[in-house]
């Protein structure tokens, strides 16, 4: 408990600030603090695979987009460009927000007791599913049209990014240019961490099925190391109209939506799966999807298409 | 002589205050990012947080008995580096810039 | 008071927090980083729902655990897609503000 | 024997706490940065390997104790970027550091 | 509520998948293919869209399908019921004629891939996709992935063109849509929290009146507002909605606005129906008249037309929130509710062509003349009569007048205002009528007016998006002449509603 309490005042801390920072850079570096932190909270509330997601995605993956995103903003940070709301306007909001607080707190006072779960009905069904970690069986059978949705939202966030690059610059490749100057620390990391990195974002994505782990958090390091080759210099970003990076982006997508569809005649219903193969099936949903979101991912971070010329 | 789950529960709260500990310890470090006076100390704090983060994550993963906390610090230890490179692209930048 | 209590309570007033960050804070790349903190508190929220299910064995219900991860993948491609509009207006006009007559 | 364990455990995973509190009061207090550079490598590297040393008695089996120890490894490499860039910079702005 | 699977439920998967699996194929196989996908699914879809009506037309019952074969709470239900199928429906014939429209603006040319239309094709059907799963989805938290989805689709739909003002607008969007997910998302939680489970009908059953409840539609309700743009919450519609390109304003004002309002009535009226008590419905109605009646006062001082018509969506979404303190009433006979509820969804369906047409008119409008200044319109009305007609056609269902779906629609809500003694709400709809109806008169007047220098055309404007322009804004016409009991379908899954009430 007394850990507990210590962990909570932090995160309250580290939260303030992302909040009161002075500079949006200090702002950064506190929401990855945040997002340690709260992967901490993750384990402590029993949820490792949410933890996995949280210190891969939640801290790492937003945190480096956030940070360059700071970096190419900060020649504007000054205190000129920015005009604060009046006293009165803060003040309002700081009673609405801390009223939300008090009722929200107060409903988590008020919460059922015993609490209504699922549970148990996912535990009763996992042998169905041939999974042995209950959190993949809920994002791979019972709530599989979620996780379909989600790989799609992604995508089309990842297009509707795209889209925002101009037309001369239109089929390009994202992001600015990195220098692969092959002597710098910079690319003897890359070298070694890259390899190291892929390994674990396997190993992350395999044990998935029995233990906690899973493709969002394996392709979320996939897409880390990919954009830590990136910015090493080791390999170039790919040109977005590109054939094969259109099909790796897709290959995911559609092969859950044909077994999705496949399961009509081998189950009897869309994304149902056949008890005796459920779990192959996923298996084989799960490595194009993984692949696939790993490739989104680092492509969200790299950004719009800004240059035409690799060099 | 305690008996063995006494010093299991003993161990287990030891853990849990070395966890406690180090994020403490190193959670002060993160008002030089405050005070910086340059990207250089910034990063230092920042670097010094993330290594706290891992090694309050594997105690508490002991403390806890819960392996999979152990590949959670092991994915902290590779975002904490993506994190870093993220953060040296930033100097470089701000560096060149000013030169 | 339950831990899973403790946390939900630390929930509550990081959505309290990042709501004022959202409304006091003129900077889009401020904003994106309060929404962010809600996320973080909203998914506290249902982390401590999952955590106070826990039944069956199951450290906690992991169906609430699994919408966290979906939840936060959704996030991140939100801020990605915000971010990079921002970097795109910055780009077209130099500035970082978002002012209501633009 | 499983006590003589705990004991080492309890003393080197005190001994990297201290190295920790000692890394950040160095951070904080050390006038300049390459001083403060040292402080923190130390406590980096020594801390968490002396965490990661005081767990390796507590785990079971090779594989974990494996993992541990490339978790170690991982950050090292992490700290070594770091330490690497900031004396980049140091040759960069010359003595003004 | 069938509680099993009923045949013909894998409809509503195609529904979903159909178009989501085409924008996922013009992404990748990219340049041409793009159009050419998007022209083979639209036509696809509209068969699915009536199949999926007709079959709850013909077994008068809800259509459902548990995806997975995992019943709820455990997994998501699809469920249709005859409202699902009348904005399915509409959704499918609004897509195919803004997507027919698009395709001079968005051409596709041989070799080089253009950005633009691969995106708009793209988004265009996953914007249909999500329509069609916010509309069918009986699961909270799969409604707030269809939610996100409409959000990623639309808001690059504003910024097309790259100019610094719709880069802006979009961000706004973005940030306003945002802001409304998250505080959705945590009613959800608060729910499941409560009760459970995210499911439709399970929560009917388990949801009472007690302090969680309120918190959860208040919190699900002001950020479905916030992305549906009800005044207070209109700032960021009117720049997106008039920086889009023409047929991407048409969808966003015509459909993408009407999903979190639909969602907004599935709260009200079947999740938490014990709950939605008169006064609460009030402070919707309030809003609601708010923003039809500074909605249409700032639209007649619009310089520019497509901002114009972009303030008429704020005020034309207000009408739509009268209908919860009409047909909230549970104290008093319930045909004056129906009433009122079914002109409410009236007014959603003959809002959304209409207001597509006048958008798609306007696109053309500025095409010609190389702006779309109100006071430079002299003499359009000469050049382009069936524009300026079809304009003309859509603004008769804005301002309520006969023949349209507009008059039907709002003659219900002044007919339930009226036999339930809340008069207020009828001198409303009135004065939003009146109100449109200035502003109407302003852009045909104007455009009827003889020029001082004749009229030259800078492109000229193809007979066939003329004619598809006339299409949809007749449909917004022809809503006026359907009889009443076709109507019927929008009550099929709702058995505590009277058919009695329309008369």
């Amino acid at each position: 408990m007394a850990f507990d309490i210590g962990l909570v005042t932090l995160v309250l801390g580290v939260a303030a600030w992302t909040i009161g920072a002075r500079e949006t850079f200090a702002a950064v570096v506190g929401f990855v603090a945040y997002g340690l932190l709260l992967a901490l909270v993750w384990v402590r509330l029993a949820a490792p695979d949410v933890a996995m997601t949280e210190a891969a995605l939640g801290s790492g993956l937003t945190g480096g987009l956030l940070l360059g995103a700071s970096t190419r903003l900060a020649r504007t940070d000054g205190p000129a460009a920015i005009e604060k709301p009046s006293a009165i306007i803060r003040l309002a909001a700081a009673v609405l927000c801390t009223l939300v607080s008090a009722g929200l707190a107060a409903l988590v006072l008020l919460m059922p007791e015993p609490a209504p779960t699922l549970a148990p009905q996912v535990a009763a069904n996992m042998a169905a599913t041939g999974l042995g970690n209950p959190v993949t069986a809920v994002l791979m059978a019972y709530r599989a049209i979620d996780t379909l949705l989600e790989v799609v939202v992604l995508l089309l966030a990842l297009a509707g990014m795209w889209s925002l690059a101009p037309d001369r610059l239109w089929g390009g490749f994202p992001g600015p240019r990195h220098q692969d100057d092959p002597d710098s620390v910079l690319s003897f990391i890359g070298q070694l961490l890259v390899p190291v990195g892929i390994l674990v974002g396997i190993h992350i994505f395999w044990v998935g099925s029995v233990a906690p782990g899973g493709e969002f958090q394996g392709a979320t390091i996939l897409a880390a190391m990919g954009i830590l080759a990136m910015m090493a210099g080791l390999v170039g970003a790919p040109a977005v109209s590109g054939r094969w990076l259109r099909l790796v982006l897709v290959v995911g997508p559609a092969v859950f939506f044909t077994i999705g569809l496949a399961g009509f005649a081998m189950a009897g219903g869309f994304l149902a799966y056949p008890e005796a193969h459920a779990k192959m099936l996923i298996l084989m949903i799960e490595i194009p999807v993984t692949l696939s979101i790993a490739a989104t991912l680092a492509l969200l971070v790299a950004g719009p298409p800004e240059r035409t010329t690799q060099r | 002589m305690l008996r063995s789950s006494e010093r299991r529960t003993a161990m287990t709260d030891f853990l849990l205050a070395a966890a406690g500990f180090v994020l403490a310890t190193v959670a002060l470090g993160l008002v030089r990012i405050l005070r910086g006076p340059d990207d250089a100390d910034r990063i230092m704090a920042a670097q010094l947080l993330g290594t706290g983060g891992i090694a309050a994550m594997l105690l508490l993963a002991q403390a806890m008995s819960a392996p999979a906390a152990v590949d959670v610090a092991l994915i902290l230890a590779l975002l904490a580096a993506f994190v870093t490179v993220a953060f040296v692209k930033r100097v470089d930048r701000s560096e060149m810039d000013g030169a | 008071m339950s831990d899973a209590t403790l946390y939900g309570l630390c929930g509550a007033v990081l959505v309290g927090l990042g709501l004022f960050g959202l409304i006091v804070h003129p900077q889009p790349l401020r904003k994106i980083l309060a929404f962010n903190l809600i996320g973080g508190g909203v998914f506290l929220l249902f982390g401590v729902v999952a955590r106070r299910g826990a039944a069956a064995g199951l450290g906690g219900d992991p169906v609430p655990q699994a919408l966290i991860i979906t939840g936060l993948v959704v996030a991140f491609a939100a801020t990605a897609l915000a971010v990079a509009l921002l970097l795109r207006l910055f780009q077209e006009t130099g500035r970082t503000t978002l002012r209501l007559d633009g | 024997m499983s006590l003589a364990l705990d004991v080492l455990t309890i003393l080197s995973v005190s001994t990297g706490a201290f190295f920790f509190l000692a890394g950040t009061v160095g951070l904080l207090r050390f006038p300049d940065a390459l001083s403060r550079l040292h402080a923190l490598t130390k406590a980096d590297n020594l801390g968490l390997g002396l965490v990661v040393l005081g767990l390796l008695f507590q785990v079971e089996g090779f594989l974990a104790a494996l993992k541990l120890v490339g978790v170690w490894l991982l950050a090292l490499l992490a700290g070594a970027t770091v330490t690497q860039l900031i004396a980049r910079i140091a040759r960069m702005r010359g003595s003004t550091m | 509520m069938p509680s099993s699977a009923t045949a013909g439920g894998f409809l509503l998967v195609l529904a979903i998948v159909l178009p989501v699996a085409g924008a996922m194929l013009s992404l990748a196989l990219g340049g041409r293919h793009a159009e050419r996908v998007a022209l083979i699914v639209m036509p696809t879809g509209v068969v699915v869209a009536t199949a999926i009506a007709a079959a709850i037309w013909r077994t008068h019952s809800v259509l459902q399908y548990f995806v997975g074969n995992w019943d709820p709470p455990l997994g998501v239900a699809f469920r249709a019921d005859g409202l699902s199928a009348v904005m399915i429906v509409t959704a499918a014939l609004l897509i195919c004629g803004i997507g027919l429209f698009a395709r001079t603006q968005f051409p596709t040319p041989r070799g080089v891939e253009a950005h633009a239309s691969l995106a708009f094709w793209t988004l265009l059907l996953a914007i249909w996709g999500a329509l069609n799963a916010v509309f069918i989805s009986g699961d909270l938290f799969n409604l707030y992935v269809a939610l996100e989805l409409l959000t990623f689709a639309a808001v690059p739909l504003v910024s097309l063109d790259g100019r610094a003002e719709t880069l802006a607008a979009a961000l706004r969007y973005l940030v306003f849509a945002l802001f409304g997910s998250i505080l959705y998302l945590l009613g959800a939680v608060l729910l499941y929290g409560a009760y459970g489970t995210l499911d439709i009908v399970l929560l009917s059953d388990r949801v009472h009146a007690e302090p969680v409840a309120w918190a959860t539609i208040s919190l699900m309700t002001a950020g479905l507002l916030a992305k549906a743009a009800l005044y207070p919450f209109h700032l960021w519609l009117p720049p997106a909605h008039a920086g889009a390109p023409a047929p991407a304003s048409a969808l966003l004002s015509g459909l993408v606005v009407k999903a979190p309002f639909f969602l907004v009535v599935r709260l009200w009226f079947d999740v938490m129906p014990r709950l939605s008590d008169r006064e609460a419905a009030q402070v919707l109605g309030i809003l609601g008249a708010a923003a039809i009646l500074f909605g249409s006062v700032v639209a007649l001082r619009q310089a520019r037309l497509k901002l114009l018509i972009a303030y008429s969506t704020v005020a034309q979404i207000g009408y739509l929130f009268l209908m919860f303190p009409l047909a909230i009433k549970p104290e008093m006979g319930r045909s004056w509710s129906t009433t009122a509820w079914t002109g409410g969804m009236l007014q959603a369906i003959s809002h959304a062509f209409a207001k597509a047409a006048m958008f798609m008119a306007a696109g053309l409008i500025a095409e010609a003349l190389g702006h779309d200044r109100v006071a430079g319109l002299s003499g359009i009305g000469r050049a382009l009569p069936i524009t300026v007609f079809a304009f003309g056609l859509g603004g008769l269902s804005l301002m309520g007048l006969p023949p349209s779906g507009g008059f039907v629609a709002k003659a219900m809500l002044l007919t339930a205002a009226v036999a339930e003694g809340q008069w207020w709400w009828a001198a409303v709809v009135l004065t939003g009528g009146l109100l449109a109806g200035g502003y109407v008169f302003l852009v045909l007047a104007r455009s009827l007016t003889d020029p001082s220098e004749p009229v030259t055309l800078l492109s000229t404007v193809s007979p066939i998006r003329q004619a598809i322009v006339v299409a949809l804004a007749l449909c917004a016409v022809l809503l006026g002449f359907v009889p009443l009991r076709p109507l019927e379908l929008l009550q099929i899954g709702r058995p505590e509603m009277a058919i009695g009430g329309l008369k």
